[in-house]
């Protein structure tokens, strides 16, 4: 037999799984073992890819039951489009990272043995490619644990410090809740799908030919979709996420933020379009407002941090927010019979999954970069580094712009194609929805609006002016393997913001296996040039012509003025004519963001201190001023904080229990058997 | 083939780069006659941009690529928004490029450079333009959303050339939803041009001014390309509310008389619109930086008010 | 002699065991504890002998005797033999609340009563009323060591316990099987020679037998 | 015959430590007894496998799908706990915290209780299985005091009163059932014998047995550590040598809880209701609740497991309690993983507390850093016990969580509110124990990394690649306890 895709994507995920043997082999030579290490993880990540790709074009679907597992019920896995998109997802951007990781993690050479970060990045990918093939709940969960429980390892890497722990603490128990929450609605599901007679019950087979009532259906929805929302970090469950992200190694933070959440949506799809098929509008409503929720809330807070990875993770919940934007808007439009609409609307939550995965990558890549050469995550201290490292700079300065939605990049068309999704909802029979929905494609356009002015603030503070710490480290820019890296994902987003219509049509058969329908055709009716979602009169926009008719301008321009050679001439920046003009005068990120913290401040839990110092002249001139700004993230104090102040409450209750005394003890017993007996007559 | 669409697309490239400054050489001289003092022609601005190309560029020390890369881009996306908005004719081999939604993005991406431009050179003003520069922005970008909303319910489309055809057409006479979103989209503009009450392209006082601020450290062709740019965007602007507001008079069909036609219109239409533009500016103050909420706000309710409207009243 | 004469034989007994179990309940000195649970082991072993020969079951007999040895010699010497070993025959506990549990213990044995009335019904036993006292029995034990505080006064509780739960073994039911009986009788032992050793190890390591002392191990604050 | 050999084995080791108990070799003894008695365990479920069910000594043992994996398990258990013991008893020695009649009576003690567990699994009669759980009991209780510190004579002490009291219950519950049975099977031993028992259990008088059960389930249930019943449990199982411990939370929870089990099943046959079935959930829900939220306050180590200990049995009691294919598979499978993982657990424990020479888990750190093996094996057992997978535990969780889902929907929040507090519990104290630098006063000790890995393995691999003859023998239990 001839292998098929799903045979390509199993060996990939048998490579990852036998490669932390040898990596624990090499553990001697660490060099060796990271160009080894991650050479093999990029091969299997292409492989997955290929898988993927292939899987997507044919449009088929292929099964493999694996000998291992229960008896009675054997791994099941499953490739078709909805996975094999996910797989190519994943797979690219793990490609990326781990070309990236064979620079990036030089870096820990001398400091500290990398050999468990090598394991936990192989078991990692392992876990996430699993996910997306699994057909049964139970190897689903299994590898769904395995994927968080490898990255709760990686985030633990540098375990000496104190917040590290602390967040890779509560990222995992975020997770398991999640997790058995999960669990609990694949009972639901497989409990209705066959009664707990057999085994058989736990195939997704079984339940996608089963027929749900709609109140079961609706726990079982609810309770994955606080699992799936928990690990996406979906407002306000998100508290975890800028703890967790920024403080892991920064090629697994860009794997963290860029795929890892994507399998949280990943099993939002998986779980409504596929395995319950049928649902009322209202679950589409709730995945709407929360990620519209999601979206506002994450990109204000990114606005107020300082810390460049703790921006871009705020911004992973943003982004997640927009995805679901677009997958509740197609589960609306499907619930009303519209699948056409429904079709545009998914495809643009899987094209922004897509496209965040390439730019969130590329971003957190560059922080690395920016880390791994200047030994500083605070922004306050940075600035100037476009000298310094052009490369990351410019490679940098594309993720920017991608994320923030603007032409010709990748992040624009996905969002655009959700304006066109929300343009379309009058078509809705409801009028209460027709004129609530449009409500949210302004939070939008507020959302895409900020988001520009937070990489303004990003890209601006640390790679442009001078250089704002006090000490002034020696900065190399990033060696080959880690430019690379974010050369390609850069490529990829110029490419899938260049031509949509290419991508469109391609990951048609994904729509085409959940709702029936697909834009493919009439989007890509003009041809490769033209991208028009729904028809040529309703809305058209063109990549290539934007792309290149301001790049010719551009060039047109340039040439024309320099027909006559000008001269430039530098000079030092214009003072107004106060000499002691230094670097610590430049406007910074607390500064940048302070017109937005002051619109928007009912939103966060703002700490704002002014002191003198004691010693003035006068109170009119003191000495020195101090400025302390706390912004706390809201959620922490509204619903972390109670749950385990409760549960050590409880616990505080129930150690009364355990009191010493051994009459005490007896008397237990005793009123245990009287009430028992007493229950029984 | 027909080369008529293309002769159409270079005729509207040219006319914007031509009557860019002129218009806004009639909104100074306008308003010089409003305060009583002698104006300095309509031409003036050709002057201003004659001798700024011919200067030599002065250039921070630090200035990186992106601070000479952004008056280029900036004057490139004003040009191709030229070539996209229906200014003569909505027969234009590039109308399909981008729908009012791109349009804005295009203008958002000029706005994304010269931000950073303004924060390359590490001066507190920069930093301090570009910040209120993508705070505004960030506020009005809702409001014109829910505008574009409002037009595209009434003429189920997002395209340019369709909404002005439909309006045209003449089966959408005075509707309260249109009448909303003209109101919100004319505070919009203000704010996205930089205008009075929003800001002062006429002042350089420190704390007031927010686009002036950015592009503070330009000088010769660069910021001769910037002010060109700026130019066309308030031109630009007014032609897309005039696209799809009122578009009567734009030659629909290929003949030279309606081009000609259409080509007086539209001197007519500008003229209006300076009118109308120099009375607001006359009239009002310029605002606080954080009563913007207000205004921007009263703008996104004019918008959300004509979409209300559209379901209810029709 | 007849059933009916062998029932109230029985009766009798068994309204004796109950007594020396309320005696015991506040039965302040050592002692007479000792002699008490002695007096009650006796009651058992003849009350089992009986039941016996009414029902024919000789192998009772051999557990007549086993609790003849056990309960009323064996037993009761280890425990004086460590009393003056451990020369706390002087020792006097005091009893919290006498009527108070004279009252539960009452109570005990109406709910006990009113428990195995269902049993009652369906056995034809002579013997089937005796099932109420056993259990009546094993809950005063268990209500003793929830009262009392000294060691040897919990140990003399538990094994009233386990002389209830003999009585019940025997007498409602004409007897285990005898296996289980040696078995039952082995565990006391061992339990015997256990709680001696452990009567040392208590007083060395806390000079005295009061069970009070020992509340180290709980959920601290 | 493997039968009586497997019993036999212990017992004999058991006489000859008893005298060279204290000798240098005396370790190496007591382990090749366990490791010949866990051969004979092999043997037997062997002979099970090829033959099915079968008797031995007339009608007085006998071994079923149910207890030979018990039985292999215990044997098993027990030999890698030897293993273990040898290594640190030593070191316990030369710290000077046993001496010579010390180690002989640990010696002797722990075959003894392996005798015990294993006579409670596989006799055949009712009234001996309480006898051997009685056994068992004393066995350690002097075990458990083997320390002589004040707190090792208050657990044992407690440990003595409270499970004989609770067993007495159990006796007198026996009384009732063979009172009921006498009724159908005659009298003398034949009524007695379980293998009799369970044909006739519909015959059996109702209102007898439901009495009978309280006391069973008060009796037994104390053995198991079900809350309110379980003050005993945290004290024994913290103040013990830790080989001790890991037998205890490993083994006779275990073996108790099939005693409770197999009661259960004469009483749903005579009864026809589900009230048993009702009273264990309810015991298990109150066992996962209480002791997930005592694990969150804990300081000392091998306390917090012995907690974690009652929450599983909780689960499984609860499972068994749910009834039903699935439930009840997953109950079986729980008790075997958790006795493996938790027993590994208390051997890298038991290391841990000899390098800091403390259990204070505040005082104990970095220990990944200071020996690898101690490190990985408590953070993979901790994984395993709350639940990750690719652990077996996960499995039967799965299995069980699910199955609640289905048929007892309501009670779920509460097993999720459970499972979860114990879970952050545990990861928040084993995290600061495992990650770190190592302190000054850690001593680098050689450990016993045999039976750590072994029990990981097995565990591991349950979890995703179950034998087909284990599914069998599950499989069957399941029918059998209908």
């Amino acid at each position: 037999m001839n292998p098929g895709p799903i045979d390509l994507a199993s060996i990939s995920v048998i490579i990852l799984l036998c490669a932390p043997l040898l990596v624990s082999l090499l553990s001697r030579s660490q060099r060796l073992l990271i160009y080894s290490g991650f050479a093999l993880t990029a091969a299997a990540s292409l492989l997955a890819v290929f898988a993927g790709a292939w899987t997507v074009w044919s449009g088929e679907t292929q099964k493999l039951i694996m000998l291992i597992g229960l008896p009675d019920l054997p791994f099941h896995l499953r490739l078709d489009p909805l996975a094999g998109f996910f797989l190519v997802v994943i797979g690219l951007l793990s490609f990326f990272v781990s070309v990236y990781s064979i620079g990036y993690v030089k870096g820990f050479l001398g400091k500290r043995s990398v050999t468990s970060l090598a394991i936990f990045y192989c078991l990692f990918l392992a876990g996430m490619y699993m996910v997306v093939l699994s057909d049964d709940a139970l190897i689903f969960l299994i590898s769904w644990e395995v994927m968080a429980a490898a990255s709760y390892f990686l985030v633990m890497f540098e375990d000496e410090r104190i917040e590290n722990r602390r967040a890779a603490f509560l990222y995992m128990v975020v997770a398991h809740v999640g997790a058995i929450a999960i669990l609990l609605s694949f009972g639901v599901l497989a409990g209705l799908a066959t009664g707990f007679g057999s085994f058989s019950g736990y195939t997704f087979d079984a339940m996608r030919s089963a027929h749900f009532p709609t109140e079961w259906a609706t726990v079982a929805f609810l309770l994955s979709f606080f699992g799936f929302a928990a690990k996406a970090g979906v407002v306000p469950l998100h508290v975890w996420l800028p703890e967790a992200h920024p403080v892991a190694p920064s090629n697994v933070s860009a794997l963290m933020s860029g795929v890892m959440l994507k399998t949280a949506i990943y099993g939002i799809i998986r779980v409504t379009f596929d395995l319950i098929r049928v649902f009322p509008w209202w679950w589409g409503a709730i995945v709407l407002v929360f990620g519209l929720v999601s979206a506002v809330m994450g990109v204000l807070y990114a606005l107020m941090q300082h810390d460049l990875k703790r921006l871009l993770a705020y911004h992973s919940v943003e982004n997640i927010g927009i995805i679901l934007i677009g997958i509740g808007l197609a589960m609306i439009f499907t619930a009303f019979k519209l699948p056409l609409l429904a079709a545009l609307a998914l495809t643009a939550g899987i094209y922004h999954t897509l496209n965040h995965a390439m730019f969130k990558g590329l971003l957190f890549m560059g922080a690395g970069a920016v880390l791994h050469a200047t030994h500083e995550r605070n922004m306050e201290e940075m600035g100037g580094l476009i000298h310094l490292m052009p490369w990351t700079a410019a490679l940098f300065l594309i993720g920017c712009i991608s994320i923030s939605a603007l032409p010709p990049f990748n992040g624009f068309v996905s969002e655009w194609l959700t304006f066109q999704a929300f343009l379309l909802s009058p078509s809705l029979p409801s009028p209460l929805l027709k004129l609530l929905i449009p409500m949210g494609a302004a939070l939008l356009a507020l959302t895409g609006a900020l988001a520009a002015a937070c990489f303004v603030k990003a890209f601006g503070v640390t790679f442009l002016g001078h250089w704002r710490g006090h000490h002034r480290p020696n900065v190399r820019e990033a060696d080959w393997p880690m430019r690379i890296g974010m050369i390609m994902a850069a490529a990829a987003c110029l490419f899938l913001g260049i031509l949509p219509t290419l991508a469109i049509g391609w990951m048609d058969a994904v729509p085409q296996q959940l709702i029936g329908t697909s834009i493919g055709t009439s989007a890509g009716a003009f041809g490769w040039m033209w991208l028009t979602p729904v028809a040529y009169q309703r809305a058209s926009y063109s990549g290539p012509i934007v792309f290149f008719g301001i790049l010719g301008i551009v060039i047109a321009a340039y040439l024309l003025l320099h027909v006559r050679p000008g001269a430039i001439q530098r000079v030092p920046i214009w003072d107004c004519g106060f000499e002691k003009i230094d670097q610590r005068m430049q406007y910074n990120a607390t500064s940048f963001a302070m017109p937005i913290r002051r619109i928007f401040g009912f939103l966060f839990n703002v700490k704002e201190r002014v002191r003198t110092s004691q010693q003035t002249v006068h109170k009119a001139f003191p000495k020195k001023l101090y400025y302390s700004l706390h912004v706390r993230d809201r959620f922490w104090g509204w619903l972390y904080k109670p749950v385990i102040a409760a549960s050590f409450w409880g616990s505080r209750k129930v150690g009364r229990l355990q009191q010493g005394r051994i009459q005490a003890y007896l008397i237990y017993s005793f009123v245990t058997i009287i009430v028992l007996l007493v229950f029984l007559r | 083939m027909n080369l008529y669409p293309f002769v159409m697309e270079i005729l509207q490239v040219l006319i914007l780069l031509a009557i860019g400054p002129v218009f806004v050489g009639w909104v100074r001289v306008l308003k010089c006659w409003a305060q009583g003092r002698s104006s300095a022609g309509l031409l003036q601005p050709y002057r201003d941009l004659r001798k700024l190309f011919s200067k030599d560029v002065v250039l921070a020390e630090n200035a990186s690529w992106i601070f000479r890369f952004t008056p280029y881009l900036v004057f490139g996306t004003a040009v191709l928004a030229g070539g996209i908005i229906p200014i003569l004719s909505t027969d234009l081999p590039l109308a399909a490029t981008a729908d009012v939604i791109v349009l804005v993005a295009l203008f958002a991406i000029a706005r994304f450079f010269t931000a950073l431009a303004g924060m390359d050179i590490g001066t507190a003003f920069g930093g301090m333009g570009a910040s209120r520069e993508m705070t505004v922005a960030s506020l009005a970008e809702p409001a014109m959303l829910m505008a574009i909303f409002t037009m595209s319910l009434a003429s189920r489309s997002t395209s340019l050339s369709y909404m002005a055809q439909l309006v045209m057409s003449g089966q959408s006479v005075l509707r309260p939803s249109i009448v909303f979103a003209l109101l919100a989209f004319i505070l919009i503009t203000l704010a996205e041009t930089g205008r009075i009450p929003v800001d002062n392209p006429a002042t350089h006082l420190e704390l007031t001014m927010i686009h002036e601020a950015m592009i503070l450290e330009y000088s010769g062709r660069h910021l001769a390309l910037i002010e060109w740019a700026s130019m066309m965007k308030l031109f630009l602007f007014t032609a897309l509310g005039i696209a799809v507001f009122a578009p009567w008079g734009i030659a629909s069909s290929a003949d030279l008389v309606a081009v000609a036609a259409a080509l007086l219109f539209m001197l007519l239409k500008l003229g209006v619109a300076g009118v109308v533009l120099v009375l607001i500016e006359t009239g009002l103050a310029k605002m606080r930086l954080f009563r913007l909420t207000e205004f921007l706000g009263s703008a996104f309710l004019l918008a959300t008010l004509g979409m209300l409207s559209y379901f209810i009243l029709e | 002699m007849n059933l009916a004469v062998a029932a109230q034989i029985i009766s009798f007994l068994a309204a004796l065991v109950l007594l020396s179990a309320f005696g015991m309940l506040v039965q302040r000195r050592m002692y007479g504890l000792i002699h008490l649970f002695a007096w009650q082991g006796l009651f058992l072993s003849i009350s089992t002998a009986v039941v016996g020969f009414v029902a024919g079951k000789h192998h009772l007999y051999i557990s007549s005797v086993l609790t003849l040895s056990l309960k009323v010699v064996l037993l009761p010497y280890i425990l004086h033999v460590l009393i003056q070993r451990l020369k706390i025959q002087k020792e006097v506990e005091t009893v919290v609340n006498v009527p108070m549990t004279m009252l539960i213990g009452i109570a005990l044995v109406i709910f006990s009563y009113h428990l195995t009335a269902p049993v009652r019904e369906i056995s034809t036993l002579v013997t089937r009323s005796v099932l109420a006292i056993a259990l009546a029995t094993v809950m005063i034990g268990l209500l003793m060591m929830i009262t009392r505080r000294h060691a040897v006064t919990q140990i003399i509780g538990f094994l009233a316990m386990e002389n209830g739960l003999f009585f019940a073994a025997t007498s409602a039911t004409y007897g285990m099987p005898l296996v289980v009986e040696l078995g039952v009788a082995l565990d006391v032992l061992i339990a015997a020679f256990i709680f001696g050793i452990f009567f040392f190890h208590i007083h060395t390591t806390f000079d005295s037998l009061d069970v009070e002392q020992m509340a180290r191990l709980k959920e601290g604050d | 015959m493997m039968l009586l050999i497997l019993l036999g084995i212990p017992l004999f080791a058991a006489v000859v430590l008893a005298f060279v108990g204290d000798r240098k070799y005396a370790a190496e003894i007591n382990i090749l007894g366990s490791a010949l008695n866990f051969a004979a365990g092999l043997g037997l479920a062997f002979q099970v496998y090829l033959e099915g069910p079968s008797l031995a000594a007339g009608k007085f043992f006998f071994v079923d799908a149910f207890n030979v994996y018990l039985a292999v398990l215990t044997s098993f258990v027990s030999m890698t706990t030897a293993v273990f013991s040898r290594r640190y008893m030593r070191r316990e020695r030369e710290h000077g915290r046993v001496g010579h009649m010390g180690m002989r009576f640990y010696h002797a003690m722990f075959q003894v209780f392996i005798f015990a567990m294993l006579l409670c699994l596989l006799t055949n009669n009712v009234g001996v299985l309480w006898i051997a759980m009685e056994l068992a009991t004393l066995s350690t209780v002097l075990l458990v005091s083997l320390y002589r510190t004040p707190t090792a004579i208050e657990a044992a002490w407690k440990y003595f009163i409270l499970c004989g009291v609770g067993i007495a219950q159990a006796l007198f519950g026996t009384v009732l059932l063979y009172f009921a049975a006498e009724k159908v099977l005659g009298e003398g031993g034949e009524a007695l014998l379980w293998t009799n028992l369970s044909l006739v259990s519909d015959k059996l008088e109702p209102t007898v047995l439901s009495l009978a059960f309280v006391f069973l389930m008060v009796g037994y249930g104390t053995k198991v550590g079900l809350v309110p019943l379980h003050n005993w449990l945290p004290d024994a199982h913290s103040e013990g040598p830790t080989p001790i411990s890991a037998v205890l939370s490993g083994l006779l929870l275990n073996v108790a809880l099939y005693a409770l089990v197999r009661c259960k099943v004469l009483v749903d046959g005579s009864t026809g209701t589900h009230h048993a079935g009702d009273i264990m959930m309810g015991f298990g829900l109150l066992s996962i609740l209480v002791a997930a939220f005592s694990l969150l306050r804990q300081k000392d180590i091998k306390r917090m497991f012995s907690y974690s200990s009652i929450e599983h049995m909780g689960i499984a009691t609860f499972a068994f309690g749910l009834g039903g294919p699935i439930a009840t598979f997953g109950g079986l499978l729980h008790m075997l993983v958790h006795s493996l993982a938790k027993s590994s657990i208390f051997f890298t424990v038991g290391h841990a507390s000899q390098m800091h020479r403390t259990q204070e888990m505040d005082r104990i750190k970095g220990l990944i850093k200071g020996n690898p093996l101690v490190g990985w094996g408590l953070m993979f057992g901790v994984m395993a016990i709350v639940g990750m997978p690719p652990f077996g535990v996960f499995t039967s969780e799965f299995l069980i969580l699910t199955a609640t889902m289905k048929d007892a929907p309501l009670l779920t929040p509460f097993l999720l509110l459970g499972l979860a507090v114990a879970f952050a519990a545990l990861f928040r104290k084993v995290q600061p124990m495992v990650s770190g630098d190592v302190p000054s006063y850690q001593k680098p000790m050689t450990v016993a990394n045999l039976p750590v890995l072994l029990h990981m393995a097995l565990v591991l691999i349950i979890g995703v690649y179950m034998p087909h003859f284990l599914n069998q023998w599950f499989h069957t239990a399941v029918e059998l306890l209908k």
